[in-house]
């Protein structure tokens, strides 16, 4: 038929910002930086293929714990988030009502809109020795001398879980929003009590939404740069600082490609992972959110 | 002593805000009793069953079951159970779980409570299906679960609120049945809200029928179609012919209406000055010859408008003079009459009994 | 039952003061006269908005070049980034909900990843591959291609490439939604393609054209991770706020970021609004 | 117009002097304010595209033009050679030449050293001072290569006879970097700018620091208590340079200015605004009294002798101190 | 020359892979008549219809309107017109906006355009509602837009997909009444989809029974009703009783049928050894005493399960013996056997005409 060479032009054109963008911007990239990871350098100007960059990485254990750490307490802060955040979620989606409800999700919302380096600011202002907080306790007279809360992992978690906050919450709220009532008040009139309801039937309602969420909080604190930095002061190392010091510092690209790889694979494989063991699927989990 | 009824509802209110839901409504089921309460959309139905569950609270009046008041107990404490309109069948949980569930809410053992599951899922023909997702059942199994998930527990009293709202037709009709005679097995009392009349009709032993707020009549269906105490119930209750006109009385305790399209008609009942008139199509005789309805005190003639072919619940539309709109009878497919056609002339006439009149 | 209520209000209040705490403190310093963004309260002062330097020693951020320039540069990412990320989005959703093909699941997959890519990686990525493809080219070309280097267009693209699937899946979304009969109908009504497109089409998705805009204009005026590896001689706002924090802190940072708080406030409203319309 | 794409440090392209060589020249100039590393990575990411004059410090030129080849040799028949100082001319161009092509001319120069608060830490008058239990938690420095030089130097090694020798280097700065794990549950934070390093000290959160001389004499005018101390071991001299990147487009404009700059009148201006000295022959005649005085008291004649001057590093070098970093600030 | 038909469809089949949703249909529709396709979900009536419109194209077989081939027409090109199942009404115009868009697609002028919506908008009892948003109307109102959204391009046909789908069970009663009335005083002609056998009998002139893509009957509703083809037509339009068994002769042109569960039953029709009977319940006669049925072939004796009271469409179940399930019969609401309950034993028969028999 002659629809046929037509249509398959319209789908060329339809589709190809795609692939120019998902070509160009993401999968050659990446080929690239594959490539640039494995290529070591013998003398000025002179690079060689070769697993080195990768053996730097494992024999160095300055680096590998930088990398377990940053794994580690980015699934700290993940968690964290999801329990600060779920009774927020829950109330906004269940007992809020109206303008109240969407009040409570527009405040939440505001906060990160605006620049992580405006909020990170805002607890620098907070925290450190010299910060407000810091002030009134002196000035309550609860502590004797200045204390300094800045400069610390304390801090770090703490900028994090702020910083992932909304992404949980929102997820969350959305999940728990498609709970109809009358499941909940089954659960209660067959003589479930609140505890069993929460447990039996809201959370598993709500994993969809717990999945995407701390998938989502997970990515952004593993790929933060700015909060760890800004917060954490002489003992924080995060490994996206490692990135960026072996771009930026040291010219060493391939070394940095190479970590960037593997940044790449651990959070693909913690992702993974996690949709593994609560039996969720990326496309849908993503679109809850 | 046993209260020799499973539930009371004393002077129960409920007010939201200004509007008041639920105004002032009394009734007593019985035992083994099928109760319905039949209203429109909106009139108060599913306010007054949740005051019942417990997730409601009246503004005043008092709820008791077995003799018990049940204000201040929360629903998780109530014996009373249950099934939603959407039925909320737990979607995280397999059929058996479902069924298990109020049982381990008690505290039974978890593998007692899946034994008296399944012999429940048995007895609701539903044998084998424990393992089953419920996502995976057809609405008329989804149902059956949702009953059994609230009869495994042997509640005084079930409340179901418009259970078959879902279905599709063929469905609803098998289903109507089915209800009613799994109440029968396990001689359960059941409370059961619908907007449909024909489900009220067909399964219940008492109806109420309610509208906004209040209880219109309370009766066994017979008497609500064949006795109706208000012009709501005569209109919503059954297919009907409905005028409004003046009152005036008539002779041998009958009363006269006289419509504004000028036919005067004569029936039973009250009503001063403005008056409703009720007939219903089953009611109204027709003949081609004016001779044989001669008895009947109301007596027209007519010119078919419309047959509305539709095998055993056909009927026919006749124009008639004196009344604004056609009215309504039923279609004959027997006798003289049999494939009547549009436009053909015809007599008609009901009796004075057959038509219910009430202050407008 | 009681107790319980209270308790989770409570928490919800701690909450929202927890998360605008840092925002009320970032504002409020704004206004100190006091050279570090820091208690006491020394009193009101409007100098690090409008002031000459004189008192300071650095002039308002109003009349800063430093910071004009930034906030300039932001604008000069932000518009192009939102233009290419609706005009994209749009497209890619079409194929997402419309087109079908071989592949299309893996396709839809691919559109979803760069959501699962840490920003520094995508802006690493980009930064060697376009440096690469810049070398090649010039040997090649023997002319300077600037934009594939470190600069402003480099930062479009690298912020267009996951902004791009956020805006796509507003779209999608909404595109799912629209009920196709509408466009049969339209055709059926004799409306040609085109007609259908503009009179139907288009008019259904313009809230979630205007607030996938939105969104990918606060998503790149805020994005630091990405376009920390990307920029060139002209930093976008946040860069500069970096560099500056990293300097120390100084209430001039504080004035920026509240006139960022405005903005975003502002623009955060209008979204809300076209959303609610979008019901 | 034409325009002068410079990338430079802060405070070394004043508005006033950037104005007079627009009126004079018509040539525009945009600036980008940045430290040597980030000079290194921009250019080395542009393959040395994107800035027509850079000035990256003398010891800083060589290592990375062998490996990624990022200035083009400096033309000194452009350069009116008499306007700078001849000796640091001389020393530069020895440091800057690779394959015998000479790429950084200098321009300012200042050296590392001490930022104390002699109220609150009076004894402090060498680098490991700054480890003195007493001073827990109130001091700073840098965590980058001055920072190893420094510490290893008042530790009585020799850094810059090791460059020659990578394996000796590295082992130097193993031990150096032991030796700064230890200071560090002294130190505050690591400073990164050198108005958070300044605020910090007159807030009072740091009492003393490394730091370099201009920071701790501005501190000095403020406040007499805060001084700028040469250390025993000798403070580190650095020099800035100009430098023309491989692929700057305006090398013409890039002389106009580098000559410009150098004539003693205007080094004077950007010497005063940068608070630094300047390569600019004459230059120091021209300069307010201040700055000579705080010079002069910071840096009695022995410790100007002291100075150690940083030579040029190979390449590679600074991998090895850079894992050193990288291990002191990920240490806990 | 004018064709004597609006529409006629000829051997058209449409295949999705390998399943033939439409196979080797044909048909015609003639001009003003009232044309329904009634069938299960699925059966492919929604396909058809979309090829007609011109969404869908056959896979072979052809489609004339007034004699003209639609093959190669695309949907904007073609004299019909169609109402969807969603309405598919404009949210971002208004009503008037709605009605005028065909209008201005085939370049009328605006204000001619919006003149004629106006007339049109007050003939289908709209007057004044052009303003409105489409959302701010009720479910009637809407139904009556989406109509005149049609009507108001003068097309020679009219297809309906369901449209009265989404109406609640009173509205629905009454839009099929006004649809009706609607299509006699535009004298155009409609094709209309329902799985609604009522829908379809009430309101049509003609209508093909469909089942899996192949039409298994057409003709009037009474035809359908009174004389199906097809053991499927038996049992989709209209209630019936429905028994399956063995073909055995009988006397005087009847059949028999020997069920399994024992009883003989005679009646008209076909079947060599498996056979399929049917009778409405209408047609099951009931008497307290013997001797009034003995007239029928078909005599027996029973016991009421159920009395299913639902006002004029009341019907009894009645256990019978030789029968596996209960036999339905309309319930006498006068006579002797008014006020019959549960358990009261009953004789019942019916004669051999009808009940209708076919190869199973
Ligand atoms: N939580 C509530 N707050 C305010 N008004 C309410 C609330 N719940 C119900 N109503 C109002 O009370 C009235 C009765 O509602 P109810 O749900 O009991 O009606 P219903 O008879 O069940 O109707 P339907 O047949 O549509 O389910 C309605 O006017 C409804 O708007
Ligand atoms: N585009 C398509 N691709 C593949 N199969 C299709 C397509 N459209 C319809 N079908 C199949 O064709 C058959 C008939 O579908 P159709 O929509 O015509 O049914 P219908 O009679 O309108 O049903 P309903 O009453 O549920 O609307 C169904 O089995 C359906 O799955
Ligand atoms: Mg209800
Ligand atoms: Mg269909």
């Amino acid at each position: 038929m002659t629809a046929k060479p037509a249509q398959r032009l319209t789908l060329f054109l339809l589709l190809a910002p795609a692939v120019l963008w998902l070509g160009l911007l993401i999968v050659l990239p990446h080929v690239e930086i594959l490539v640039l990871s494995f290529s070591e350098r013998v003398a000025p100007r002179v690079y060689a293929f070769g697993l080195g960059n990768y053996l730097e990485f494992f024999t160095e254990p300055l680096y590998w714990r930088t990398f377990a750490r940053t794994a580690f307490m980015s699934i700290l802060v993940t968690a964290l988030t999801l329990v600060l955040a779920f009774p927020i979620a829950l109330y906004i989606a269940r007992v809020a009502q109206g303008r109240l409800k969407a009040m409570l999700l527009l405040l939440c919302l505001l906060p990160f809109w605006v620049s992580e380096l405006v909020r990170t600011l805002g607890w620098m202002i907070l925290l450190r020795e010299t910060g407000v907080i810091s002030y009134v306790l002196l000035a309550t007279g609860l502590t004797e001398q200045r204390v300094e809360f800045l400069y610390n992992d304390g801090a770090v978690i703490l900028g994090l879980v702020y910083g992932g906050l909304l992404f949980m919450i929102v997820p969350l709220a959305n999940a728990l929003e498609s709970l109809e009532p009358a499941i909940v008040e089954a659960g209660y009139d067959l003589g479930g009590s609140r505890w069993t309801v929460l447990r039996r039937i809201v959370i598993p309602h709500a994993m969809p939404g717990i999945v995407a969420g701390s998938i989502i909080v997970f990515m952004l604190t593993i790929g933060n740069f700015a909060t760890p930095v800004l917060l954490g002061g002489k003992n924080g190392l995060w490994f996206t600082e490692q990135i960026y010091a072996q771009f930026i510092t040291r010219f060493n690209w391939p070394q940095g490609a190479a970590f960037g790889m593997l940044l790449l694979l651990l959070s693909s494989a913690i992702v993974w992972l996690g949709l593994r063991l609560t039996g969720q699927s990326l496309g849908t989990t993503l679109k809850q959110a | 002593m046993a209260s020799s009824t499973d539930l009371d509802i004393v002077n129960v209110t409920k007010r939201f805000g200004a509007h008041a839901a639920v105004d002032d409504v009394s009734f007593s089921v019985a035992p083994g009793e099928f109760f319905s309460i039949l209203g429109p959309s909106g009139c108060g139905k599913t306010t007054l069953m949740r005051m019942i569950a417990g997730f409601e609270h009246p503004t005043s009046g008092d709820i008791r079951i077995r003799g018990q008041s049940m204000l201040g107990v929360p629903a998780n404490k109530r014996p009373v159970n249950m099934v939603f309109q959407s039925l909320a069948l737990f979607p995280m949980m397999s059929v058996g779980e479902n069924v298990a569930y109020g049982l381990t809410c008690r505290g039974v053992s978890r593998a007692e409570a899946e034994e008296r599951a399944s012999r429940m899922l048995d007895r609701v023909g539903l044998k084998g299906f424990g393992e089953r997702r419920v996502t995976a059942l057809s609405g008329g199994q989804r149902q059956r679960v949702a009953i059994a998930r609230c009869l495994v527990l042997e509640p005084t009293l079930v409340l179901l609120d418009e259970p078959l709202g879902a279905l599709d037709l063929k469905l609803r009709e098998h289903m109507k049945i089915e209800l009613k005679q799994l109440q029968g097995t396990f001689n359960t009392t059941f409370a059961y809200i619908t907007h449909d009349q024909s489900e009220a009709l067909v399964m219940s032993d008492r109806i109420a029928v309610m509208n906004q707020g209040r209880f219109e009549q309370v009766g066994s269906p017979r008497e609500l179609y064949h006795n109706p105490e208000t012009p709501f119930v005569a209109s919503f209750v059954g297919e009907t012919n409905r005028w409004q006109g003046e009152a005036a009385p008539a002779s041998g305790g009958a009363i006269a209406v006289r419509l504004p399209s000028g036919a005067v008609v004569q029936g039973q009942g009250r009503a001063a000055s403005g008056a409703l008139a009720f007939v219903r199509p089953e009611a109204v005789a027709l003949a081609q010859d004016p001779a044989s309805l001669s008895t009947l005190p109301n007596r027209f003639e007519g010119r078919v408008s419309a047959v509305l072919f539709d095998g055993a619940a056909s009927s026919l539309l006749i124009d008639t003079a004196g009344f604004e709109q056609p009215v309504r009878a039923v279609l004959p497919q027997a006798g003289p009459l049999a494939g009547i056609h549009v436009g053909a002339p015809v007599h008609l006439g009901w009796t004075a009994d057959a038509m219910k009149v009430f202050a407008a | 039952m009681n107790r319980l209520s209270l308790a989770w209000k409570l928490y919800i209040a701690a909450f929202y003061l927890f998360l605008f705490a840092p925002l009320l403190v970032v504002a409020i310093f704004a206004f100190n006269a006091s050279p570090f963004p820091s208690p006491p309260w020394r009193g009101f002062t409007l100098e690090w908005f409008t002031g000459s330097g004189a008192v300071t020693g650095k002039p308002g951020v109003l009349v800063d070049p430093i910071w004009l320039d930034s906030i300039g540069n932001s604008f000069r990412v932000a518009i192009p980034v939102a233009l290419l990320a609706v005009l994209l989005g749009t497209v890619n959703a079409w194929v997402l909900e419309r087109a079908e093909f071989r592949g299309k699941t893996f396709v839809a997959m691919m559109m979803l990843w760069p959501l699962v890519i840490p920003g520094v990686v995508l802006g690493i990525s980009i930064l060697a591959f376009f440096s690469r493809m810049a070398n090649g080219l010039e040997d090649w070309l023997q002319t300077d291609l600037d934009f594939l280097r470190p600069g402003l267009p480099l930062v479009v693209l690298g912020q267009l490439s996951f902004i791009l699937t956020i805006a796509t899946l507003i779209i999608a979304a909404r595109l799912r939604k629209f009920d196709r009969s509408l466009e049969e109908a339209a055709f059926d009504l004799g409306a040609s393609r085109a007609r259908v497109l503009r009179t139907v089409t288009l008019p259904f998705l313009s809230p979630a054209l205007i607030g996938a805009g939105l969104v990918a204009l606060l998503m790149s005026f805020e994005n630091f991770n990405t376009t920390l590896m990307l920029v060139g001689s002209e930093s976008p706002l946040p860069i500069t706020m970096y560099g500056q924090m990293r300097e120390g802190a100084s209430p001039a940072i504080n004035a920026v970021s509240l006139l960022l708080m405005l903005g975003v406030g502002g623009i955060a409203s209008v979204f809300a609004l076209t959303s609610k319309a979008e019901r | 117009a034409e325009k002068l794409r410079l990338l430079t440090w802060s405070g070394y392209a004043p508005q006033e002097v950037i104005d007079q060589f627009t009126k004079e020249t018509g040539i525009e100039v945009e600036v980008t304010t940045s430290n040597n590393e980030e000079m290194i990575s921009k250019l080395r990411a542009t393959q040395g595209a994107g800035f027509d004059l850079a000035q990256p410090s003398q010891d800083r030129i060589a290592g990375p033009q062998a490996e990624f080849g990022i200035y083009k040799p400096l033309d000194m028949s452009k350069l009116k050679s008499d306007q700078f100082i001849g000796s640091m001319l001389e020393a530069t161009k020895k440091n800057t030449t690779v394959d015998g092509k000479v790429y950084g001319v200098p321009h300012i120069w200042g050296t590392d050293g001490l930022v104390v608060n002699t109220k609150a830490a009076p004894k402090v008058a060498d680098y490991n001072d700054l480890c003195d239990p007493a001073l827990a938690g109130k001091t700073s420095f840098r965590a980058k290569r001055p920072a190893l030089i420094a510490f290893a130097f008042a530790n009585g090694m020799d850094p810059f006879a090791a460059y020659s020798d990578p394996k000796a280097y590295a082992a130097m700065m193993d031990k150096v970097g032991a030796k700064l794990a230890e200071c560090k549950k002294n130190v505050k934070f690591f400073w990164e700018g050198s108005d958070q390093l300044l605020n910090a000290v007159r807030s009072g959160e740091i009492v003393a620091a490394m730091a370099w001389d201009t920071g701790g004499w501005k501190l000095n005018a403020e406040n007499p208590d805060m001084k700028f101390i040469a250390p025993k071991s000798g403070a580190l001299g650095w020099v800035d340079t100009f430098a023309i990147p491989s692929k700057g487009r305006n090398d013409d404009a890039a002389y106009k200015w580098i000559n410009f700059n150098m004539r003693p009148e205007i080094a004077a201006k950007v010497a005063a605004a940068a608070g630094n000295f300047t390569a600019s022959n004459g230059a120091d005649k021209l300069m307010q009294g201040k700055l000579k005085d705080q010079f002069a008291e910071s840096f009695p004649k022995a410790a100007i002798d002291n100075i150690r001057w940083y030579p040029a590093v190979p390449a590679g070098l600074e991998e090895i101190e850079g894992k050193v970093l990288d291990r002191l600030k990920a240490g806990s």
